[in-house]
């Protein structure tokens, strides 16, 4: 029964296609939402970066370029193997779909051991505002600001990262059951282009926190 | 419409670009260009980001609808930040 | 107290002619549009009332013309409304070169007044009619706003900058100041009075308030209380920037970049001094965060002031920029 | 009437499925309206009940029935619960949800769980801010301004944000499924331009819940978290700046006044031509204005800090862009009154509350130019002048829809119908009520009273007594409807499948609507109000 109901379309559609379509447009509005969301503390933390622009790139050179960019490749490599989930799926192939569900969420895992060992290190150096936050710069309200944003948005970064790989698990349990078909792999598609949205975000989050003050 | 199918080849190659300019706008930071860093970042980022919309999530295969979310969500971002900016940056302005 | 009529509020300022022209002119405008549908909603409802059960009306569908009259003609009249508006806002929002300046420091829950002839108040204003004054305001912990409304002016006064407000009274009297932004408790007990008086009066009144000295006299016992002197040197020769002739002028500040000398860059560098070193020197002063009160400040930048803009003789500063060069202002972002 | 012959479906929605489980678990958009009803309504009860407490302590100059501590908290939490828990979620909740569906042909929303799932969240998000009300409230208004919110308050700020927070996501949800549902389900036929315009003003409205409320969630993440753990965001000791708090909160807060004045112009554009059997004079002009609204909503935020340190030349941007959204407010305005002319008018209940709608959104529309004239907006920003022409649109606009849609739809919904008489009492009732409580708040903010004072100079004191009145007067229009919809729930006379002869899907479905709204998919051959296509159908002549 189940099975059979995984595979039907939902009694409010006439056909699998208008499925599929709503479907698709409910994701991407919903990134809409998660653009505007993030969309927010892009614009405060512009906003900031101009008013204390100095500050700003001092705490960018505190970062790790090696570490970030390292990430950043990480993350690209997890989007490429959910890429290669979502064919799988399309072609039916329910072993490749698991395989490469498995390598998306280790590589997700990979992305933030790095990043929470980023945290340790800051926290280590007293970097952490609201917590432990010590400092000598000129403008330590400027500098205290760029980790209130850069903890804040990576950390909701990683946050979307952690919910990510839940659902990547609750995918890799249904491929386990042999739940997809070249015919009804929706889920996998709509989870496909939330983790690459996600990476998306990392992409600039990367451009705005570690790559400038790299020549102080 | 039908599901679209994207190669493997095709993501191979954009897997390959990614990796190809995070080495390069990582590399490019280290040049003093002055305020020219940061354009040079955004625009890499900018660069990637269109690569993975438009092929790791199918955008550029989508039914038309997709496009017009997709344009709708960059352009308010693109309202919240001049509308904002517009203030600060003509507070001084005033005498 | 002068009392308001029930329809109009006591008009006693130099703008509140011209704004109550306007106001009424758009009640005016405004009125007709809106009797005018709502008559033609009830005259419409009686004439073309259901006759029978089954009427089916003539079924209208669009009339391009009226679509596009009632499309164009409401937005040429909104166009005409924004340009008085924006109009009626420069010169309230402007004040005048020749303004007397007071400065107003509100804090939860009252309004404290500071004349430079050196008169202090609480949470009451005396002011000379026909004198244009100019408040520079400054909030000692969450936005406040002024509030005349017998001289239609409002400003909402910042914690972390100088806002102004300007005005001319032109009725001798007394007037409500309210706080028109919501600032906790006590908020509708942060009002006071305004007293506009003759000049003479006001003379006298201000003579009287000033035993302790002027503004710039007591921010000048200030500079050598807080050791402001010790460095600030009038010679050239300090550990840090010498203050006379700077007030206004444009600074280069080190890292690049410059800004100009005014109540917010100073203000500025007393609480938070590293933030734009001038350039050529270094961030040996401490931060006084915590140990000046908003209106010692003032006195102080009413001192630095006084000993500002003056004829210049010799050779100027090396860090003060030359008229003509751009520079931005000390609310505006740093560049680098 | 037509329709009078009762032809009982074998089951409808209320009682196709037995048991309070069978509520609290449904998907079916209809039930999932009316539990909105019930929730928006107790939080109305619950918003209103301040409402009356705060005009009361008014009544006298002094603070003598409340403390101005108290009275802080009652205006801050009337407005918090009137514009969350009620305002916002009103009509797209209750009457979209119920009727999106069906205007299209389709059998349910596009994401019917998901639909649920938002009900859940949205009264999970009241609870949380009642939890801060019962602890013993929130200071700060319902604007949170900083740095008093954040650094200042002592009251319990958090608590009411994450209320907020957690039910802005039941505002996305909603707007999301409403989106994908008319682009995606509507019945074969049904192309853009013969959907009704309470689907247009319907689509507007999600696309601002969509791309407004996370700005909402954000800012509400920064007050939270700052107050928490006092990083500086918004504190000028810490590099912060308390009016960059202002922009993004009006970023989606004026966007939110659209949200709830939208689906009100949605409610009038049925109720319009369904009595005056006329379609809707220039639909697309309509049509477009509600995307119009909605798009330039968003370009006009800066209106609301002409006086907070706001650069001179940003606030002449907000203010010409303030003046361009009222023209697709003017177009409605006309075209409804237009509707009329030559029309076939019938004075009942729901036709009263529309054309009380155009008449008191004209007002507050008007009083809107003056609040976005720049040098006009100085003396009356802050003041009661705000508050009176801000209510106009909430209260004469919105509620006034809400109440006019409800009457129209309640045979609809019920299967009854309402005792007309006593429907049209209180209509008057409300009206009279409205502009009493109302219109003597302009005066007041003209000569100068400012918002949210527990104690005001006496010159004040006659108008705000006239308030007062008024408002006691608008408390028994509002309870009248409640007691005489209930008592019809059970006793109303049977109202057939289309007791209005109007033109829409709704009305092509017995009363109650079965489960899934249609026997069979209906296929659609006309426009929108096409009364000459129905004209057999529904016997006019």
């Amino acid at each position: 029964m189940s099975e059979l109901r995984s595979l039907a379309v939902r009694e409010q559609f006439a056909t699998a296609d208008q499925q599929r379509e709503t479907a698709t447009v409910g994701m991407w509005v919903f990134l809409v939402t998660e653009v505007m969301f993030f969309g927010g503390l892009f614009m405060t933390h512009i906003v900031y970066r101009l008013l204390h622009t100095a500050a700003f790139d001092r705490g960018s050179a505190d970062m790790s370029i090696v570490l970030g960019s390292t990430n950043t490749a990480v993350l690209i490599s997890s989007s490429f193997t959910m890429a290669l989930a979502v064919h799988a799926a399309q072609e039916g192939k329910w072993r490749r779909l698991a395989g490469f569900l498995f390598a998306t969420m280790l590589i997700g895992s990979v992305f933030l051991g790095i990043k929470f060992a980023e945290y340790y290190q800051h926290y280590r150096e007293h970097q952490v505002p609201g917590f432990w936050f010590e400092t000598s710069d000129p403008d330590p309200g400027g500098l205290q600001m760029f980790f209130v944003y850069y903890f804040a948005m990576t950390g909701l970064h990683a946050l979307h990262m952690i919910i990510g790989i839940g659902v990547l698990a609750v995918l890799l349990f249904r491929s386990g059951l042999e739940r997809f078909t070249s015919a009804y792999h929706n889920p996998v598609v709509i989870a496909g282009l939330y983790w690459h949205f996600v990476d998306i975000v990392w992409v600039f989050l990367f451009a705005i926190f570690y790559l400038p003050g790299l020549h102080l | 419409m039908t599901e679209p199918v994207v190669s493997l080849k095709t993501y191979t190659g954009i897997f390959l670009s990614l990796l190809c300019l995070t080495l390069a706008t990582t590399l490019l930071a280290y040049l003093d260009l002055g305020v020219f860093n940061m354009v040079i970042a955004i625009t890499i980022a900018v660069i990637k980001a269109t690569l993975i919309v438009a092929f790791f999530m199918h955008a550029m295969y989508e039914f038309k609808l997709v496009h017009v979310i997709l344009a709708g969500g960059v352009l308010w971002f693109l309202i919240l930040v001049f509308l904002t900016l517009g203030d600060y940056l003509t507070r001084g302005w005033a005498k | 107290m002068n009392s308001s009529s029930w329809l109009r509020p006591v008009a006693a300022s130099s703008v509140s002619g011209e704004y109550d022209a306007f106001f009424w002119a758009m009640v005016l405008v405004c009125g007709a549009v809106a009797i005018g549908i709502a008559i033609a909603l009830i005259y419409f409802a009686i004439r073309y009332r259901r006759r029978s059960e089954n009427q089916l009306p003539p079924q209208i569908r669009v009339n391009l013309a009226a679509e596009v009259t009632w499309i164009a003609l409401p937005f040429l009249i909104f166009m005409g409304m924004f340009a008085y508006g924006a109009k009626l806002y420069l010169d309230i929002e402007r004040p005048p070169e020749n303004a007397l300046e007071l400065y107003v420091t509100g804090k939860q829950w009252m309004w404290k007044l500071q004349h430079p002839e050196g008169a202090r108040e609480i949470n009451e204003l005396h002011v000379p009619v026909g004198q244009s004054i100019k408040l520079n305001m400054i909030s000692q912990d969450v936005i406040h706003s002024f509030y005349i409304p017998a001289f239609r002016v409002k400003q909402d006064v910042l914690p972390d900058r100088y806002t102004t407000l300007w005005f001319r009274a032109t009725k001798a009297g007394e007037y409500h100041l309210f706080c028109a932004e919501y600032c906790g408790t006590k908020h509708s007990g942060m009002i006071g009075a305004v007293y506009a008086m003759d000049p003479h009066e006001y003379q006298v009144w201000v003579d009287r308030g000033a035993a302790e000295g002027s503004l710039s006299s007591l921010g000048e016992k200030m500079f050598h209380q807080f050791g402001c002197a010790n460095c600030h040197h009038f010679d050239g020769h300090g550990r840090g920037p010498n203050l006379q002739r700077l007030y206004g002028q444009t600074v280069r500040i080190s890292g690049g970049g410059s800004v100009t000398a005014d109540d917010t860059y100073i203000r500025e560098s007393i609480l938070d001094p590293r933030a734009k070193i001038v350039e050529g020197f270094t961030d040996l002063m401490p931060t006084f965060k915590g140990q000046i009160a908003e209106e010692q400040i003032i006195q102080l930048i009413a001192y630095i002031r006084a000993i500002g803009p003056q004829p210049v003789t010799g050779a100027p500063q090396p860090w003060i920029v030359q008229p003509g060069t751009t520079a931005i202002s000390g609310t505006q972002p740093e560049t680098r | 009437m037509i329709g009078a012959v009762e032809v009982k479906p074998s089951r409808t929605y209320l009682d196709s499925q037995e048991g309070i489980l069978s509520w609290l678990l449904t998907t079916d958009h209809k039930r999932i309206g009316l539990l909105y009803v019930f929730s928006i309504t107790a939080f109305f009860v619950v918003g209103g009940f301040f409402a009356l407490l705060m005009r009361l302590e008014l009544l006298t100059p002094v603070t003598d029935l409340v403390s101005a501590e108290t009275y802080n908290k009652l205006f801050s939490m009337h407005g918090i619960i009137m514009v969350w828990f009620f305002l916002i979620p009103s009509i797209p909740t209750t009457l979209g949800n119920f009727l999106i569906p069906m205007m299209i042909g389709a059998k349910d929303v596009a994401f019917p769980k998901l639909n649920l799932a938002s009900w859940y969240i949205f009264n999970l998000g009241g609870l949380v801010t009642l939890y801060a009300l019962i602890r013993g409230g929130v200071d700060t208004g319902w604007t949170f301004y900083t740095p008093f919110s954040t650094s200042y308050s002592t009251t319990y700020v958090v608590a009411a944000a994450l209320g907020i927070f957690i039910a802005g996501f039941g505002s996305i949800i909603t707007g999301l499924n409403f989106i994908a549902t008319i682009h995606k389900m509507r019945a074969p036929g049904m192309t853009w331009f013969r959907l009704p315009i309470f689907i247009w003003s319907h689509y507007a409205t999600s696309l601002i819940f969509v791309l407004a409320t996370p700005i909402l969630a954000i800012t509400l993440l920064m007050v939270g978290f700052e107050r928490i753990l006092k990083v500086g965001i918004f504190d000028p000791a810490l590099g912060g700046d308390p009016v960059l708090f202002q922009h993004i909160f009006w970023f989606y807060s004026h966007p939110a006044v659209y949200i709830m004045i939208l689906p009100g112009m949605a409610v009038i554009s049925e109720i319009v031509p369904a009595f005056s059997r006329k379609p809707l004079f220039g639909y697309k002009a309509v049509a477009y204005s509600s995307l119009g609204i909605a798009a330039i909503g968003f370009l006009v935020w800066g209106h609301h800090m002409f006086v907070a340190g706001q650069s001179l030349y940003s606030a002449m941007v907000f203010s010409i862009l303030s003046y361009l959204v009222a023209v697709p407010s003017a177009i409605k305005v006309f075209n409804w009154t237009a509707t009329l002319y030559k029309g076939s008018v019938s004075w009942d209940t729901p036709m009263l509350y529309a054309i009380g709608f155009i008449g008191l959104f004209t007002i507050g529309g008007m009083t809107g130019l003056f609040l976005a004239a720049l040098g006009l907006d100085v003396h009356v920003t802050d003041t009661y002048f705000v508050i009176a022409h801000f209510h106009y649109i909430m209260v004469g606009g919105a509620v006034m829809a809400y109440l006019g849609g409800v009457h129209y739809w309640w045979p609809k919904i019920s299967g009854k119908l309402y005792p007309e008489g006593l429907a049209k009492l209180s209509a008057l009732i409300v009206f009279i009520g409205f502009n009493l409580t109302f219109f003597p708040q302009f005066i007041l903010g003209y000569l100068g009273m400012p918002r949210r004072y527990a104690a005001y100079p006496d010159e004040f004191q006659v108008l705000n007594v006239l308030s007062t009145a008024g408002a006691s007067i608008l408390g028994v229009g509002y309870i009248l409807p409640l007691v005489y919809l209930i008592w019809s729930w059970k006793y109303g006379k049977p109202a057939g499948p289309n007791p209005w002869r109007a033109t829409g899907l709704e009305w092509k479905t017995p009363s109650p609507p079965p489960q899934h709204n249609f026997e069979t998919t209906p296929v659609v051959t006309y426009d929108a109000y096409d009364y000459e296509a129905m004209k057999e159908e529904l016997e006019l002549v």
